[in-house]
């Protein structure tokens, strides 16, 4: 899309099953437009993110990774995010040690109704990305 | 392995802005892909027989739909492929219209994305394996939490069908927000003359056990076996004993109780029965306005008690109960009038809500029936209506219509004038939504017929001159600003979640709104489902709602309750953990994470210690996956494999 | 209390027309050992007219003012006319929320504004800062009889997100300040009904139609004075109640106080340092009506005890009554 | 009335000017009355509020500018404080006032000439200098006698100056003034 520039990045996104990967749904239903970078991976429980696959994504060619669980105390099987945000919290202190700019990675709470944050996010998270530029052929892969 | 990909145009949904038949091309190129078409419908029977004719001429052994959300459709095409041979799980989707086709405008990056996105669900369907469910046995009892018209219609319903009935309420009374209603649009037919005969039977079903005063205090389990941890609220009165005579009463010296019942439209004593057709009919003491726990003397009504029932030492009581599935009509809330400064909400008596002057005209209501304004007990003559207080309200967070509060303006317009019958209404609104049966007759009547004065605008603010509130606002169809001098003004303020819904979802794993209003499985072809299964959703819980649309909700979710039980046995999901005995070390962090206690400690034969997985309490979550330090935990048809495959067909370096 | 310092931008009207203001707002401040200095070489904040012009600009012309307090190092500015610290808030605002907006603006200045400056009514430095128990505890005199109806204004508390002080419906804070120093005050429906601000020479009609409203709705309340907080509305009731009086037929006789003034008479501050004799319905009566604490417990301990004795005669009545009934019945 | 032709009339960059400009939509409106109800000026204006919101919804350019509405509204603030909607509607009238003065139309002169008083008395000076605003305005605005009621009371409270008081840096002030002027050239 125009706003985020001509050349699409590689944005990998971890979305939970009950929640944000239904707002994802319900934001496609009401037709809400979103830059196209971002390519979507279901997982059941935000909590069943393993830093491991976000470190493997920016590695291996993805410049950004997004991912979206449900609200805190939401979660369809009791506390699975309040793992993630433990684990996904000490990643993001993580990855400047690896030479990776933590903006990079983002992890946030989008439940099945929200279709317009989700929106929201897509297209915050896909600009920041674009400012910050491709990550492998920039300063931070060189380090 | 031979992959078949079948990419859906969904009409013009997916292939007005994907190139679909590039897509299948590409796909072609694909290695283990032997198979890739494009479909106008593949979740039609043609397109479905498609897919199993090729699975048979292609000897495909995986499959990929690449269409809708999987959310709309996994569950259609997994017995698709099963129908053709193939185990349901040799199925992945890739969702190339919610997220792709209907978010995208550029078709060339939408092509692109969706090629993409259904690549990886190539590379993760190579890496599925075959899974296969177990079955378990189910306890045919239901939870019904709530005891209003929707709760009570679902327990009914289910009671009649046959099931055992756990029915749970948190006032002391069942009946709801209906009870309270004076008359019912558009009918103007007696609320609780209607209402009445359907408490007593609930009363009085064999099949229904009832907790009135009493709140959900946890849930655990799974459909088919939850066990609900249930608080008895002390009521300070055996209600064994208790025959609902009323002495207590009558003879209580604490007069200025506030009145739930009622909203505070009168006070009331400290102990009371609610309101006489109460179910149960047996009287409760509040402590906040008790002389005996207030100021440690009183008992007046333990003296005066026939039974002996009085027990100021009463404890809550926390009982269990074990059901199979639990529909949630927990019902609805109303927004504080403190909420509106500018008509006085709070500070002036005069200002009223809808709720309270249904009760002002109830018979059976602190004034039997009189309409008189709370300041001076006098009869209005002019009385204002103002609709949409709160509702469609952003700037108080209510973007939403309240759904009802149009039919039940013009329905006190209409009985203010046979009330009163020299007496003046005048109603400000936005629109007037009268969608239902009969509904915009209505509407037309309490105008038409009974004078009632509808002014197109809303109010800006009141104020008291002397006796009267002056209530000022704007009639848009004349360009002007109006005022009427009122004696009485009634707010009908938004409906709300009702107050603790949250905690309650919470509780149920089930998912809720910005305003706290439950989420419907679909919003309209799984109106009653949520997305956990066994817990279904009646009535305004789901979002504001009038009667009958609540009683067919109640009803509906009554069916689908008796349907779950048709059979004995329930298929187990096999997306479970599972646990690799032989990379495991036992040290049993999985066990210490897991949010549903599924996992046990085990010991092999040799003496070594690993984990083991309960199957049927596993929910499948794979916390316990990314928790493993070694790997030897998985989450069925989500291992690291899997979803690693996915990442790796998008980003190779 | 510890001495604070604020800037303290008096406004243009404060210099003229609103003299008594000025005067009574620094008196009280000084009784309440709060210092404050004002800004040097301060200019005109622009008020209504500039923002007719442009945003920018009218921005520019109060940013003036926040750059030279900013280089005061006060932090706080605090603005007895609601007009102008309307104009500066939305200045200030602007400048901090929108960098874009901020350049604009520093692009027409000599010196930029950095964001540094809170602005605050004297109204919310007195209830917030100050205390409501450190503004009673210098009361030495009463004023018994005066109902006051305390008059805010629009946009005292409007628009809530530039305002950030009390409520935008319902505002409290001059009735707890008036009610702290011992004075009644009315349950007043026309707090925020617009006098109709800066209209007074052009549209001196449609003014005087509306501070007819906001006079007559004070009677009603039951109060004799109305307690104000804005030269502009003060100059409306008051200057212009004449003028309300010929066109509308009325007779209003309703003294306009600013509530500094009314806070000042409980100090024992005098009429003269308070301006009294500036405002031009006259307001003598609740001046001579004043009296010193002692007196008035004075007063109420005589009124007690006049009532206790009517009530003591009053049962002894009774009860000779009493005592001779049960003779009559003993007979 | 005539009837309004939408195809010719509707004037969509207009919309989108103020728009811009106010920092406001004006598609959110739903046209509930409440601004006309709350404001004190409703009876002065020729449309009142909820009608200037229509008219803005409807892209009529020509009427809004020319309308009195814009230029009696005393920005009080009621109608933001009560929107439902969330629209700074007071917000919105500024826009316009500032639109129609930049294009010349202004309807109410007198308001306007007050405003244009104030104003050069605050670049000639630095400060307000009321005496000299009302002079200015009582000349221009041909209404020799506005207020010539109200002067006796003020003098004889000794509030009222002869003499402007000048600040030092009242060139600082005016510099404001033809600094932005000559941007407002530059721009058009």
């Amino acid at each position: 899309m125009s706003e985020v520039g001509p050349k699409e990045l590689r944005i990998v996104g971890f979305l939970c099953n009950w929640c944000s990967y239904g707002g994802a749904d319900t934001a496609g239903v009401s037709r809400f437009k979103q830059p196209t970078d971002l390519r979507i991976i279901r997982v059941p429980c935000s909590g069943r993110v393993d830093p491991l696959f976000v470190v493997k994504a920016l590695l291996n060619g993805a410049d950004g990774v997004l991912v979206s669980g449900c609200h805190p105390r939401d979660c369809h099987y009791s506390d699975g995010n309040f793992y993630a945000r433990r684990r996904l919290e000490m990643l993001k202190r993580l990855l400047p040690f690896l030479g990776i700019d933590d903006k990079r990675f983002h992890y946030t709470w989008i439940s099945a109704s929200e279709g317009q944050r989700w929106q929201q996010t897509v297209t915050d998270f896909t600009k920041q990305i674009h400012k910050l530029g491709p990550l492998h052929s920039g300063k931070e892969a060189q380090q | 392995m031979r992959v078949g990909v079948f990419i859906c145009h969904c009409g013009s949904n997916i292939a007005g802005t994907v190139d679909v038949a590039r897509a299948a091309a590409e796909l072609r190129k694909v290695p283990g892909v032997a198979f890739a078409t494009n479909y106008m419908y593949t979740c039609s029977e043609p397109g479905q027989d498609e897919i199993k004719q090729a699975i048979k001429r292609e000897n495909l052994d995986r499959i990929v739909v690449a269409a809708c959300s999987p959310r709309m459709h996994e569950l259609t095409f997994r017995r698709t492929i099963e129908k053709a041979g193939l185990n349901r799980y040799f199925l992945e989707m890739a969702n190339i219209r919610e997220h792709i086709s209907w978010v995208g405008l550029d078709k060339e990056a939408n092509t692109i994305k969706a090629i993409e996105t259904i690549k990886m669900a190539v590379a993760k369907v190579m890496q599925n394996k075959p899974l296969y469910s177990s079955s378990f046995k189910i306890n045919k009892r239901v939870l019904v939490i709530g005891g209003g018209v929707a709760g009570m219609q679902a327990a009914l319903d289910c009671g009649d069908g046959g099931l055992e009935v756990v029915l749970v309420e948190k006032s002391p009374s069942v009946g709801g927000m209906m009870a309270r209603l004076d008359k019912t649009f558009p009918t103007i037919d007696c609320s609780i003359c209607i209402l009445g005969p359907k408490m007593v039977d609930v009363a009085q079903h064999d099949k229904i056990k009832l907790y009135a005063y009493s709140e959900i205090e946890d849930i655990k389990g799974y459909v088919g076996n939850y066990e609900v941890k249930i608080r008895k609220k002390a009521t300070y009165v055996d209600w064994t004993k208790c025959t609902g005579c009323g002495l207590c009463m009558e003879k209580c010296p604490s007069k200025n109780s506030y009145d739930y019942f009622n909203f505070g439209v009168a006070p009331t004593k400290a102990i009371n029965i609610p309101f006489p057709q109460a179910i149960p009919k047996k009287a409760k003491i509040d402590p906040d306005f008790c002389r005996q726990f207030t100021k440690g003397k009183c008992g007046v009504c333990a003296k005066i008690c026939p039974t002996g029932a009085i027990n100021y030492e009463m404890q809550d009581e926390i009982v269990t109960e074990e059901v199979g599935a639990i529909v949630v009509a927990s019902g609805y809330g109303l927004i504080d009038m403190d909420k509106f400064p500018e008509y006085g909400g709070g500070r002036y008596p005069d200002v009223i809500t809808g709720i309270q002057y249904e009760r002002l005209l109830n018979a059976s209501g602190p004034t039997e029936g009189h309409i008189v304004r709370p300041s001076d007990h006098t009869e209005p003559k002019t009385v204002v209506f103002v609709s949409c207080a709160g509702s469609r309200d952003k700037s108080l967070g209510i973007p939403y219509c309240s759904n009802f509060c149009c039919m039940y303006i013009a329905k006190q317009a209409i009985l203010t004038k046979d009330h009163i019958p020299d007496s003046q209404s005048y109603v400000f609104y936005m629109d007037i939504r009268s969608p239902g049966k009969g509904y915009d007759e209505f509407t037309r009547r309490a105008q038409e017929d009974y004078g009632a004065k509808y002014v197109r605008g809303r109010v800006s603010r009141i104020y008291p001159k002397g006796k009267k509130l002056v209530v000022v606002g704007a009639d848009t169809l004349l360009g002007t600003q109006v005022e009427v001098e009122a004696d009485l003004v009634v707010l009908a303020t938004a409906v709300t979640a009702a107050p603790g819904a949250a905690q309650l979802a919470e509780k149920l794993h089930i998912s809720y709104d910005t305003f706290g209003f439950y989420v419907e499985s679909h919003p309209k072809l799984r109106p009653v489902e949520t997305n956990t299964s066994g817990v279904f959703l009646a009535g305004a819980a789901q979002g504001p709602k009038d009667i009958p649309a609540s009683v067919g909700q109640g009803s509906a979710a009554a069916a689908k309750v008796l349907a779950l039980f048709s059979k004995d046995m329930l298929e187990s999901d096999p997306a479970v953990a599972k646990v690799n005995e032989n990379t495991c070390v036992g040290c049993l962090k999985c066990k210490l994470t897991c949010p549903f206690g599924a996992i046990q400690e085990k010991e092999l034969r040799g003496g070594k210690i690993v984990a083991s997985v309960i199957e049927t309490v596993c929910a499948g979550c794979g916390v316990c996956t990314s928790t493993c330090p070694c790997g030897a935990i998985q989450l069925s048809h989500f291992t690291d494999n899997q979803l690693l495959a996915e990442v790796n067909a998008i980003c190779q370096k | 209390m510890a001495e604070k310092e604020y800037a303290y931008y008096t406004g243009c009207s404060l210099e003229g027309t609103a003299v008594e203001y000025d005067m009574s707002m620094r008196q009280v401040f000084k009784a309440l050992g709060v210092g404050i200095i004002e800004p040097e070489d301060w200019s005109c904040c622009g008020s209504t007219p500039a923002h007719t012009v442009d945003r920018v600009f009218a921005a520019a012309l109060a940013a003036r003012n926040l750059t030279i307090i900013e280089k005061m190092g006060t932090g706080i500015v605090t603005v007895p006319c609601p007009s102008c610290l309307s104009v500066l808030k939305r200045a200030h605002l602007g400048m901090t929320q929108d960098e874009s907006f901020r350049n604009e603006v520093n692009e027409l200045l000599d010196e930029p504004y950095e964001g540094g400056v809170v602005p605050k009514s004297t109204l919310q430095v007195m209830l917030e800062d100050v205390g409501l128990d450190a503004i009673a505890s210098k009361v030495t005199h009463a004023l018994p009889g005066l109902v006051v109806a305390p008059y805010y204004g629009c946009i005292l508390t409007r628009p809530p997100e530039i305002a950030q002080f009390d409520d935008p419906e319902n505002p409290v804070s001059m009735d707890k300040i008036l009610e702290a120093v011992g004075v009644k005050v009315a349950d007043y429906a026309f707090k925020l009904e617009c006098c109709g601000a800066a209209f007074g020479v052009p549209k001196r009609d449609m003014v005087n139609r509306l501070t007819y409203r906001v006079l007559s709705m004070a009677l009603e309340a039951g109060a004799n004075c109305i307690a104000v907080a804005c030269p502009l509305c003060q100059q409306n009731l008051d200057l212009r109640q004449g003028q309300v009086n010929s066109t509308m037929g009325s007779s209003f006789n309703l003294p306009i106080l600013y509530f500094s003034q009314i806070v000042g008479l409980t100090y024992g501050l005098s009429p003269k340092e308070l301006g009294m004799d500036k405002l031009v319905v006259s307001a003598d009566d609740i001046v001579r009506s004043r009296i010193t604490i002692e007196e008035l417990a004075q007063r109420e301990a005589n009124a007690k005890a006049a009532e206790a004795e009517a009530k003591a005669a009053e049962k002894l009545k009774k009860a000779k009554a009493k005592e001779e009934d049960t003779k009559t019945e003993e007979t | 009335m005539d009837t309004l032709n939408l195809t010719k009339s509707l004037n969509l960059s207009f919309i989108e000017q103020v728009s811009k400009e106010s920092g406001q939509n004006p598609s959110l409106c739903y046209q509930c009355g409440n601004c006309t109800a709350g404001c004190p000026y409703t009876h002065f204006f020729d449309y009142p509020v909820s009608q200037i919101m229509r008219l803005l919804q409807t892209g009529q350019r020509d009427t809004i500018l020319s309308s009195k509405a814009i230029w009696l509204c005393a920005t009080c603030e009621t109608c933001t404080t009560r929107c439902p909607c969330e629209i700074d509607v007071a917000m919105i009238m500024d826009t316009l006032r500032i639109i129609a003065r930049r294009e010349n139309k202004v309807s109410e002169k007198d308001v306007k000439l007050f405003y244009d008083s104030f104003l050069n008395s605050m670049k000639e000076h630095g400060r307000l200098f009321e005496v000299g605003t009302l002079l200015s305005y009582n000349l221009r605005s041909g209404n020799f006698f506005a207020d010539a009621d109200l002067g006796p009371k003020v003098l004889e409270k000794g509030k009222i100056h002869f003499l402007p008081r000048k600040i030092k840096g009242r060139d600082k002030v005016a510099k404001i003034f033809t600094r932005f002027q000559e941007k407002a050239k530059k721009h058009g």
